[in-house]
């Protein structure tokens, strides 16, 4: 078991600055999921975490012990590479064992563990199979059978199980958080799946450009997303945005636009608003409220623009006053487009966004 | 316990069928005497030579190598990189027997250095019987003016008059023909001996030029590149009337089974005065302290100067002994005729390479075969060959 | 490697399949496309301007030595003969011995061989250090390694000559292995270097997490990866070192002299007579070691050797 | 610019050990031996006077010599050019899976395991106006028909160029070939799927791919090149006249027949300077650019 | 626009049947999802409609014509690699242009559609760089660039969003819906991601072990599987199944096992069931109310294993005799684990499975 410690870790290539002065702190046996879009640099934290990129600036503690410029092989970690690497020559087994080979574990416990991992992973077949004549899904599947027979004490997945089949993935997801009890192994992990992120993370970062924009629970980034950028990314469909100003009306404070006036009087502010701030108000899907249109208080009406069937349930996308508004409907009830509803906002869940720093309120 | 016998390595380029038959001899011969004769054959007179140096920096040097009867082992001697052979040469009055020139070249400061085996003469003139029986011409000329007039004749008959190899070295034995026989053995010497600067822009000297340059109407135009031995496959044939090469070449006609006389003839200049181009080879004996080596060296060099050896040896290899006082029953008719020629020590003329440093020699085959291939004027070979003698 | 066949829709199911369907005209790999006949063409066409010095060779060397001096150098020969070949392998002289080229047969295997090895070896292993490792000062010693290789052979024999006597290894059979091996360096660094270069770097970096040293990924994930450019290696330092005469008969010693210098001794005379047709049956009988490895070398230039490693 | 790199493993440094050794001992030993022997007088052996610049300045006075250097430029052009492409045409063109590859392979790359010196031979007859294709092509009644380059001043080198050509393509060709085969499947379906012509794919992706290949490629003749000697010697031995003089046998003629190894040297590192004015703008270059893309 | 049709497809790779006897008609310009567990050949299955695979026997037709044995270029497809399979030496912009620029599209068309493709892709700062320097969902969009910037009659999409964000993928998939309806394609997409699969799809066909087991619409698919495998690998998590026997009571038809009866008298049949028929139930986890434990009508109670919080909605995992089952709860009631729960199943939404050929009954 290790922390990873990452301090004002800066990583250019190719002239680009692709990390800039990044903190983290990894405690030991922690599961931290690393989520955020395309191209922000992930990649790059975990394989500078892995010691394969040289670090432009800043450190890299693991175990306690600086490690910026150890070898990869000192630091005790094992890596998922997001684009598979496997090695072409060996076939799956050879592939997996590779590692506990070289490191000299003896033979029955390198059997005991590519058993293990090709049976979670569900590789038992293909054991004799050179990686050209596996499908996608299974060469990722030996990319993870190849780091987690290492037991290191650092695991490290690249989006582990972006081309696994659903099935296969809530089978494996549960599969990696029982390794990860197991083994108290401290665990980074990419993924794009926000299902997986929740379900799996003990802590979530949540990364943009290269910067870390928010570090904590599942649910605190969920319910309380530290900007708008986090409250958009996350959740399918992301937070319905408002914008509009904070008024104050005696004890109340109101948000409000020209069509809207949410009463956020409760509204856990960081700081007493001050008067007039122009602000974002956002709320999640399941926290709008659908109804036929009526009149009901605290309830506006829009059109239905969109229904997307997602099996368990459906998203509504309402077009109120040309912004779309996306709710969840559970029932098996008839709607159509162009159909009138009302929708009403929960008012205990918003979040509230300075309308300039985009921070939250 | 008979002692051991006396091993002798030696390097040679003799590597053909008929050198091999050649060298053999010698083998045989020091073989008799008591010695151990280990044969390093290695093709190629620069290739061997290179090895021979190699050997010797590298402290593995052969009993024996062999070397031109020239200027190429000068600066082993002024390295002091070879043994003599003073008391060899002594015993075996080696100044009296030997043509002076090629003691003057093996001779250094006084000292013996090397051990000459035979004796060649570079500018032979090979001619096919039958080629000039279809030209119509029975005699072998007389006169540089004759010779030019036979081969516009063959000319005429339609075959190649010259049979000739447009490589330097060719073309160099070639133009020391033609010097030695036009421009006369003195100027010969002046300009390759003395290095006389005034010699060589004698309008003597250009006429050699001019005189060699006109051969080149006779030759055809597949000539350039071409090997020795094709040159003489073409006289062999009768394709060709005349080649001017060295006495090897009769290698290749008796290997053709044609004998000397008979389908072709050989005549070393034009008439009874020509001087006569003296060239060879010799074995040098790289320095050794150990006493066996340097008894093994002494040997040798008694073994293969020695009359029996002389003969066995130059009748396979076409070439003439050293010394006079040998049985020449054995010899071809080229051969013979050579050798009387030899006694005559006015006729003797020492190769060029026997006068000049092989870097010197090279100088010249660049301006000549500048001269012959390209077009360039008399006086501006003239010229180059004063500044390529100047320059050493 | 020619498993262009091999591939065949199997048996009587497919037979009947084209019956039913007679529309339907399986892909060959072999079709008669216009685009294959010229592939065909191209290469028949280059075949015959590489075979002429062959046909030329080989015409010759069954020719007499009368018909060669005629001067007719493509006509058959109207009286084969097969005593030159009988002769280059076992009668010409080379010197005082006429036992022709085959006595330095088992030389030149024992120089071939291990400098072969060595030399690929080392070029290997460098190439994968200067690829992968790039240990500080080694792309400089590179650099004058590969300017070391345009400088003529011939110049630098003499002082290596010292060095290798000074260490003790001159005339023998390490010593001429380690010249081939120096000598090999230059190009077979910069060969595998370039290969190494080509390959995906995530391959070396999954093996530093596997934990793989130097030798390791060297040996277990590189070498065989390596086939393909081994191949041309092999190819190149068999046939270098095989046809090597020069540096055989400086460094070798009068007992290890590799066939080459035979070859040479017998068609490299100087003043002598030369019979081209035992020249030439000479050459090809010394060529016929690193022809058969050319012939036989095509199954490991395999392909796709690193296909299924990335993604991307 | 990182400051710092990771820690190259020690076996790393270990393992350069021979290259090293070979480097220091035998390469820049015999650079600098070469260029001390350069400023002396040595003849056959190498003398420690020091007689300065004489042996270059005789050098550059020597007209052979600057020919040679004019005809090997000439000669390295027109030989890299066509090798590069004779052996990339070969190696796609054997790779389109035809019938007899062993076969075909090893005629492309049979000329490379023969000597020069019997090889060089048989181009001399062939090209040689009286014996080889102008003859026959006489014979067959072409009169009027002419090929004699080799006998000719300014055509001589270029029959070095095709006989040489001859003997190196095929090198070059499983050089390519290798690297060909190394090219992913898939990327040839990708350019299927895109209805890219195979011969446009090895142009425009394929080819873009083997720059590895390409440049050992070029490499290795470059040093060809400025080491040409062998087949010069064996067809037309530096003419007729000068006018295939290369500076190899310039050196070679020094070294050996006419024991001058000063000049020889000199010869040497004046070629070796020539290659370096040449090649260190390339590598800079391209290293340049590589660490741009890394 | 063109239909595809696959009749009786056989194709072996290196010794294994990886897809036999396949039959699949999509019709023209229809957009058609293949799911599938990994490793179920559906990357085989689109190489062979694009002709990259050889087919070992039966025929493909595209826009009416026999395309078994044309060439890739021919068929009017476009495809997107799971593998990606760029052009390494090419930049974004080539690498997207190539295909065009051989095929001789105008300059200005070409611009057009890269310009397109790469706002769409959200490419635009990236066009000048190679492969080598993009992260992996970048390099994931150029393939897709690659790929629509053809604008073939046929799209074969192979996982094409696997390795984007949520939010990207979200709009992406717009995107792709909208070109769809713009180009009028056919398009054939393969991945796993349900949302997806169900949000694009107008047919679906769910494939295991190289043959289709259900092609039809996503509604019916996810409603009414047509066997077990289908009903298990849709939905996440999957349905719950219970074994047991059918029973005729009187006029009604029971569903019974140990401890559950449920009544399944309105349930279409496709046949009368027999008498005391094995079967298996299934009941997505949507269809399982959940209450608390206080004895209501049909329904049982059952300990709290696993509660998974899922950002808009929990899973519940409930111990029921042993057997998992899911079910999904929406408000924001505190659950904990061992709590006893109720659970009640809606009728009107179950499927039977024969308990031997496991297809619905
Ligand atoms: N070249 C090959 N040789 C042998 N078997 C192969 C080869 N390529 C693929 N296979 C096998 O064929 C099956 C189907 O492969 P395919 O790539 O079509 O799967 P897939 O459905 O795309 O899976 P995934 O979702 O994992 O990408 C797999 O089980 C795979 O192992
Ligand atoms: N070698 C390189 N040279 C220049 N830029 C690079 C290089 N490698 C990556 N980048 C850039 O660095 C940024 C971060 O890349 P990284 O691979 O870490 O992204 P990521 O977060 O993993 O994205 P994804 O989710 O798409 O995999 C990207 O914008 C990418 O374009
Ligand atoms: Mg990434
Ligand atoms: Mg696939």
């Amino acid at each position: 078991m290790s922390n990873v410690a990452i301090r004002n870790l800066q990583i250019q290539l190719g002239g680009n600055k692709v990390i800039e002065s990044l903190n983290l702190d990894v405690k030991a046996g922690e599961f931290v999921v690393l989520l955020g879009p395309s191209g922000c640099g992930k990649s790059t934290l975990l394989h500078s975490i892995a010691g394969l990129i040289d670090t432009t600036s800043g450190q890299i503690e693991i175990g306690g012990k600086d490690m910026t410029w150890a070898d990869p092989k000192d630091r005790g970690i094992a890596l998922v590479f997001q684009s598979y690497a496997l090695y072409p020559t060996m076939n799956v087994e050879a592939n997996m064992s590779f590692g506990l080979r070289i490191n000299g574990t003896p033979k029955a416990e390198i059997a005991r563990r590519v058993t293990r991992a090709s049976d979670m992973l569900q590789l038992g077949p293909l054991l004799k199979r050179k990686p050209a004549n596996l499908s996608g899904g299974q060469r990722q599947r030996v990319a993870i059978g190849r780091a987690i027979v290492r037991e290191a004490d650092v695991m490290l997945f690249d989006e582990p199980l972006s081309n696994l089949d659903a099935k296969l993935r809530t089978e494996l997801r549960r599969e990696l958080k029982q390794l990860h009890k197991q083994l108290g192994a401290t665990m980074i992990y990419v993924t794009h799946d926000q299902v997986e992120a929740m379900t799996l993370a003990q802590r979530m970062a949540v990364m943009k450009g290269g910067v870390v924009q928010q570090f904590d629970t599942p649910a605190n980034i969920y319910n309380e997303p530290a900007n708008l950028f986090v409250a958009t990314f996350l959740g399918s469909p992301g937070m319905n945005l408002f914008k509009g100003r904070l008024e104050q009306e005696g004890a109340r404070t109101l948000f409000r636009n020209e069509h809207l006036s949410v009463d956020v009087t409760d509204y856990p502010f960081k700081q007493p608003p001050g008067g007039k701030q122009e602000c974002v108000l956002g709320v999640r899907p399941e926290d709008i409220d659908i109804g036929n249109c009526d009149g009901a208080d605290n309830a506006v009406c829009a059109s239905v623009s969109l229904v997307e069937a997602m099996g368990a349930h459906r998203v509504l996308w309402l077009d109120f006053h040309g912004t779309q508004v996306a709710g969840i409907v559970q029932d098996q009830q008839q709607i159509e487009t162009e159909q009138e509803l009302s929708f009403s906002i929960r008012t205990k869940r918003v979040s509230l966004f300075d309308g300039t720093s985009e921070q939250r309120l | 316990q008979a002692p051991a016998p006396l091993k002798a390595t030696v390097i040679h380029w003799w590597t053909s069928g008929g050198e091999s038959q050649a060298v053999k001899q010698f083998a045989d011969a020091y073989n008799k005497a008591g010695g151990l004769w280990i044969d390093n054959a290695i093709a190629g007179a620069d290739q061997s030579r290179a090895t021979t140096i190699n050997r010797i920096v590298g402290g593995n040097a052969p009993t024996a190598a062999q070397f031109n009867t020239s200027k190429q082992f000068r600066d082993f001697v002024e390295q002091g990189l070879l043994n003599n052979v003073d008391d060899v040469a002594a015993a075996g009055k080696w100044d009296q027997i030997m043509p002076p020139s090629i003691l003057a070249a093996i001779k250094i400061n006084g000292h013996f250095y090397a051990a000459p085996v035979d004796i060649h003469m570079p500018a032979w003139f090979f001619y096919s019987k039958a080629a000039y029986k279809k030209a119509g011409i029975t005699n072998e000329p007389q006169t540089w003016d004759e010779f030019l007039a036979q081969l516009a004749k063959l000319k005429a008959a339609g075959v190649a008059p010259l049979a000739f190899g447009g490589q330097v070295w060719q073309e160099k034995i070639t133009f020391d023909a033609i010097f030695a026989m036009v421009g006369g053995a003195d100027l010969y010497l002046k300009v390759y001996r003395d290095r006389d600067q005034k010699a060589v822009m004698s309008p003597a000297f250009k006429q050699v030029l001019v005189d060699f340059k006109k051969l080149k109407a006779f030759v055809d135009a597949g000539s350039p590149g071409r090997n020795w031995n094709d040159a003489t496959a073409m006289v062999v044939s009768g394709k060709a009337g005349v080649q001017i090469m060295g006495d090897w070449a009769k290698g290749e006609f008796s290997s053709a089974k044609q004998v000397a006389g008979k389908d072709f003839g050989c005549f070393p200049g034009f008439g009874p005065k020509a001087p006569y181009i003296v060239a060879g080879d010799a074995f040098v004996f790289p320095k050794t302290t150990d006493a066996n080596a340097v008894k093994a060296q002494k040997l040798l060099a008694t073994v293969v100067t020695s009359p029996a050896a002389q003969v066995a040896f130059n009748s396979r290899k076409g070439a003439i002994p050293i010394r006079g006082d040998v049985d020449e029953s054995t010899l071809d008719i080229c051969a013979k005729q050579g050798l009387a020629i030899i006694k005559d020590k006015s006729r003797q003329l020492p190769n060029s390479e026997m006068l000049a440093t092989p870097d010197t020699t090279g100088a010249l085959q660049d301006v000549l075969t500048s001269y012959w291939n390209k077009n360039q004027s008399p006086e501006d070979a003239q010229k180059a060959f004063a500044r390529a003698l100047k320059d050493q | 490697m020619e498993k262009a066949a091999g591939v065949a829709p199997g048996g009587a199911a497919n037979d009947s399949t084209i019956a039913a369907q007679p529309a339907i005209r399986p892909r060959r790999k072999l079709a008669w496309t216009p685009a294959r006949i010229g592939v065909y063409g191209f290469l028949i066409v280059a075949a015959l301007f590489f075979l002429l010095p062959l046909y030329v060779m080989l015409v010759t060397s069954v020719k007499p030595m009368e018909e060669i001096r005629l001067g007719t150098l493509f006509a058959l020969p109207m009286h084969a003969t097969l005593e030159p070949w009988l002769q280059a392998w076992q009668s010409a002289c080379t010197g005082l011995e006429c036992d022709g080229i085959r006595g330095g047969f088992w030389n030149s295997v024992a120089i071939v061989v291990p400098s072969t090895v060595l030399s690929i070896a080392i070029g290997a292993v460098n190439g994968y250090a200067l690829s992968f490792w790039r240990p500080r000062g080694a792309g400089l010693l590179f650099a004058i390694l590969m300017m070391g290789a345009f400088i003529p052979v011939q110049v630098m024999v003499y002082p290596l000559v010292r060095v290798l006597a000074a260490v003790n290894l001159f005339s023998s059979l390490p010593g001429i292995v380690l010249i081939h091996t120096i000598f090999g360096m230059p190009v077979m660094t910069l060969l595998f270097r370039n290969y190494y270069a080509a390959l995906p770097m995530e391959l070396f970096k999954a093996a530093r997490i596997d934990g793989g040293g130097f030798w390791r990924i060297f040996l277990q994930l590189m070498l065989p990866m390596s086939t393909p450019v081994i191949v041309v290696a092999v190819i190149m330092q068999v046939t270098g070192i095989w046809n090597d005469f020069l540096l055989g008969l400086v460094f070798a010693g009068s007992e290890h002299l590799p066939m080459t210098v035979q070859l040479n001794n017998i068609i490299n005379t100087t003043t002598g007579e030369r019979l081209y047709n035992v020249n030439m049956a000479a050459t090809i009988l010394t060529s016929l070691v690193p022809l058969a490895l050319y012939f036989i070398s095509g199954r490991w230039f395999v392909r796709g050797i690193a296909s299924g490693a990335v993604k991307g | 610019m990182a400051k710092k790199r990771q820690s190259v493993s020690f076996a790393a440094y270990v393992a350069m050990i021979p290259m090293a050794l070979t480097v220091l001992l035998a390469y820049l030993g015999t650079m600098l031996w070469t260029a001390r022997v350069s400023v002396s007088s040595s003849r056959t052996f190498p003398a420690s006077d020091f007689v300065g610049a004489s042996q270059y300045i005789r050098l550059f006075n020597n007209e052979r010599w600057l020919l040679s250097l004019q005809n090997v430029a000439v000669y390295g052009v027109l030989f890299i050019a066509a090798c590069l492409i004779i052996g990339f045409l070969l190696a796609v063109f054997i790779d389109q899976k035809v019938m007899a590859e062993g076969a075909l392979r090893t005629i492309f790359l049979y000329p490379y395991a023969m000597s020069f010196v019997a090889t060089g031979l048989i181009w001399q007859w062939i090209l040689n106006p009286e014996l080889g294709i102008q003859e026959v092509l006489h014979k067959l009644g072409f009169a009027g028909a002419t090929f004699d380059w080799i006998v000719d001043q300014d055509m001589a080198i270029y029959t070095i160029v095709i006989a040489t050509v001859w003997q190196a393509s095929g090198l070059v060709m499983a050089l390519m070939l290798s690297g060909l085969r190394g090219v992913d499947e898939e990327l040839w379906k990708a350019a299927r799927i895109d209805g890219i012509p195979r011969w446009r794919v090895y142009v425009s992706i394929v080819l873009p791919m083997l720059g590895p290949s390409v440049s050992t490629a070029f490499v290795l003749l470059f040093v060809m090149v400025v080491k040409v000697f062998d087949a010069v010697v064996a067809m037309t031995q530096g003419g007729p006249g000068t006018a295939s003089e290369v500076p190899a046998k310039f050196i070679m003629d020094y070294l050996f027949g006419r024991a001058n190894i000063g000049l020889a040297s000199a010869a040497s590192i004046v070629l070796l300077a020539t290659v370096l004015a040449i090649v260190a703008p390339l590598y800079y270059v391209r290293n340049r650019r590589a660490a741009k893309g890394a």
